[in-house]
């Protein structure tokens, strides 16, 4: 099982700031292991973050996201004490849902 | 409109474009923020030249300097982890997407970015060499580049 | 005599100026500034508390009685205070060491099963003691450092630690000294800290464990110590041995006085 | 190869020189030794084989990094100097660009490297060579533009084969590689490595 997200979700004026680290290996497909087999690729493909149930961010991601990704980003209309969710579905259809609290 | 553009894209290109393949594929259209969509075409491209005499056409993809990369070093310390961020002052922006030149799949990630959300985006790319860089924009349902090359080094004792 | 003459004559030439050295380090300070926004080590950070704080092995118990040298369960500022000897084991002892200590003595495990992943590899091969020592040594974030060198064995420890740095062998004649042991020098684009003083340990010290991103995990000192002697062509370094914990006490010892700043993010 | 008698008699009097604290200091190197026998596995390629010192090694370990006494430095540099083994051909230039390619070249005798995989130089991770490679290192001197400040006559190809070969020679402790006496890299590669620094066309001398 995959691990928790780490989420942080900041008031800044009148947007929030988001800044997530997601626990994936985001393998390329590209390498070999020691036995010279090709390493399956296993990716995160989609990403969405909602807030009070609107969609704020929705992203396709490929193989060159980098391993234990990180995103950040900002939107308006966010709160103190909201919660901002954030899933993520990858290759083989393992997903992922956290949230977090608007600081 | 769209439809226009796409074929000058094509035409310009002679073969199925990366940007041909976005527009065809349905990438970018307006609302369209479902999880389940992933654009297999898109990100399974594997050559930039076609793409790239498409992105230069100014009919289908404008430069933009309103386009900025922050955050995004010139000299990356290692390929595994490029910080790449973008933020796009043209109004009306609805998508930013990061290609790699020299990837072996030249799109790294679309970011749809619904209206109340900032058009600035920041994550991190594996880079398999020294390669340019392109932040492609859809604004007001037209298309935007701008590019930046990043050397990629190689670090440490090189075992 | 001849080879000497001529070396004379080569070391005569001067060389040139090195070519856009200070761009490409500007440029690489901006890369590792970007980097530092988002720490994957977080990531560690937080499946180590959950470890922590988990009833586990046989004996179905948590960590969280372990005695980290500050008393049992004191988990604030002690790392900052490791290496350090320890009376019920009669050693001095690293964090790494001291929590497979724990996990045999409170948690029932055998000291192999405690030591099976001491370094982790991927999804499948996940390190406990990887994630526990990113969250201990989080929990000494801005606590300066103050390794004790009051017991006779943390004095030999550290006299040892100081002896091994400067210990050359393998096919290369490599020592700890060889690349740390001068101001100023990098390896590659690296900068190599000089260990022997104060600022060199201190800079080199504080920022382990980190988040390595030319292999995308979370490494200790121990692994550090084990690469680096990996690098030198050495045979493999075992973990928690003595000249492992004797060239942890020298370099934590050579960085007392800063402030403890990980776990950090390095190429 | 240097006679032992003597060996011994510099070694110990380097250690004097480095002492500090005499009174246990013996007692402390004792320790070390037996630490460093009892804190390493084989691995790979890498046996414990690798931790019996040579004279060179141990009398440079000893110096802790200070200066060596001159007459020591001197004894290191000749014994070193008459393992210097030079082509049987007379000649020192190899192949720059397959020179480039060693200097490049991280890996190689590591317990992690393949046996039979490539071993190189790395000379990029300590010296500026070829202007291209903004990521060298600075352990040892820039080496940009060597044959273009030295010329390439035959008196500068062999000492820098020979320095390639063994460093020792030239400066006792020095931190460079010993690459021919440890058969790190063979005849061929050192004289590509030294064409590398000398041949007119390298990138290194533009």
């Amino acid at each position: 099982m995959s691990d928790p997200m780490k989420i942080r979700a900041s008031l800044v004026g009148d947007s929030t700031e988001v800044k997530v680290l997601m626990s994936h290996e985001m393998e390329t497909g590209q390498r070999k292991d020691a036995q010279g087999q090709t390493i399956p690729a296993w990716f995160i493909q989609n990403v969405v973050v909602t807030h009070n149930g609107k969609t704020v961010l929705a992203a396709q991601w490929g193989t060159a996201v980098a391993k234990n990704p990180f995103l950040s980003f900002k939107f308006k209309g966010g709160a103190k004490g909201d919660k901002v969710t954030i899933s993520w579905t990858d290759n083989r259809g393992d997903k992922r849902t956290d949230e977090a609290v608007i600081a | 409109m769209i439809d226009r553009r796409r074929r000058t894209v094509l035409q310009s290109g002679g073969s199925a474009t990366l940007l041909g393949l976005l527009a065809a594929t349905g990438w970018l259209k307006p609302g369209e923020a479902r999880a389940e969509a992933w654009n297999k075409g898109a990100f399974d491209s594997h050559s930039m030249p076609d793409a790239m005499k498409a992105l230069g056409g100014t009919d289908s993809v404008v430069p933009s300097k309103d386009i900025v990369f922050f955050q995004t070093p010139e000299i990356a310390e290692n390929g595994a982890v490029v910080p790449i961020g973008i933020t796009s002052n043209i109004p009306k922006t609805e998508s930013i997407a990061i290609l790699i030149e020299k990837n072996p799949n030249l799109l790294a990630a679309v970011f749809d970015l619904p209206g109340g959300t900032e058009p600035t985006v920041s994550t991190r790319v594996k880079m398999a060499q020294t390669s340019n860089i392109y932040a492609l924009v859809k604004a007001d349902g037209k298309y935007y580049v701008a590019t930046k090359e990043v050397k990629v080094t190689l670090g440490g004792c090189g075992g | 005599m001849f080879a000497r003459a001529v070396f004379a004559l080569a070391a005569a030439a001067i060389a040139p100026a090195a070519i856009a050295q200070g761009s490409t380090a500007d440029e690489i300070a901006k890369y590792r500034a970007a980097l530092r926004e988002g720490n994957p080590a977080e990531l560690w950070q937080a499946r180590g508390e959950a470890l922590w704080r988990e009833k586990r092995g046989p004996k179905h118990v948590t960590l969280e009685g372990c005695d980290l040298g500050l008393g049992p369960g004191i988990v604030k500022g002690a790392y900052a205070q490791l290496p350090r000897y320890f009376a019920d084991a009669d050693r001095v002892m690293d964090l790494e060491t001291r929590l497979v200590w724990c996990m045999v003595k409170l948690q029932g495990y055998t000291e192999s099963d405690a030591k099976r992943n001491v370094f982790g590899s991927g999804n499948d091969k996940k390190s406990d003691l990887e994630a526990l020592t990113a969250y201990i040594t989080s929990e000494s974030r801005g606590v300066p450092m103050k390794v004790p060198l009051s017991h006779a064995k943390e004095m030999e420890a550290y006299r040892v630690g100081e002896k091994l740095f400067f210990f050359r062998g393998g096919t290369h004649d490599f020592a700890c000294a060889t690349c740390h042991g001068e101001e100023g020098k990098r390896i590659r684009l690296q900068d190599l800290p000089n260990l022997m003083t104060a600022e060199g340990a201190q800079k080199a010290y504080t920022t382990w464990p980190a988040y390595r991103v030319s292999q995308g995990e979370l490494r200790t000192f121990e692994w550090r110590l084990y690469d680096c002697f990996r690098q030198q062509r050495f045979p493999e370094l075992a973990f928690g041995s003595e000249a492992a914990i004797a060239l942890t006490m020298y370099l934590a010892r050579n960085a007392n006085g800063a402030p403890y700043d990980g776990p950090a993010i390095k190429r | 190869m240097i006679p032992s008698a003597r060996v011994a008699l510099f070694v110990l009097g380097a250690i004097a020189a480095g002492c500090a604290t005499p009174v246990d200091e013996g007692e402390i190197a004792a320790k070390a030794t037996a630490v460093i026998k009892a804190s390493f596995k084989p691995a790979g390629q890498a046996g414990l084989d690798r931790l019996e010192q040579d004279e060179t090694q141990r009398a440079c370990s000893a110096a802790a990094g200070k200066a060596l006494p001159r007459d020591i430095a001197t004894k290191i540099e000749q014994a070193n100097l008459a393992t210097i083994r030079y082509p049987a051909d007379g000649k020192f230039l190899g192949d720059w660009k397959n020179g480039e390619k060693i200097a490049q070249e991280g890996r190689g005798m590591q317990f992690s490297d393949n046996p039979s995989g490539p071993v190189g130089a790395n000379c990029y991770a300590c010296h500026q060579l070829s202007p291209a490679e903004l990521s060298f290192g600075t352990i040892g001197p820039s080496l940009y533009q060597y044959g273009k400040l030295r010329g390439n006559g035959i008196e500068v190809q062999r000492y820098t084969f020979g320095k390639i070969y063994n460093s020792e020679a030239f400066t006792a402790c020095s931190n460079m590689p010993r690459f021919g006496h440890k058969a790190i890299l063979s005849e061929q590669q050192i004289k590509d490595v030294t064409a590398l620094l000398l041949d007119p066309a390298s990138p290194v001398n533009q």
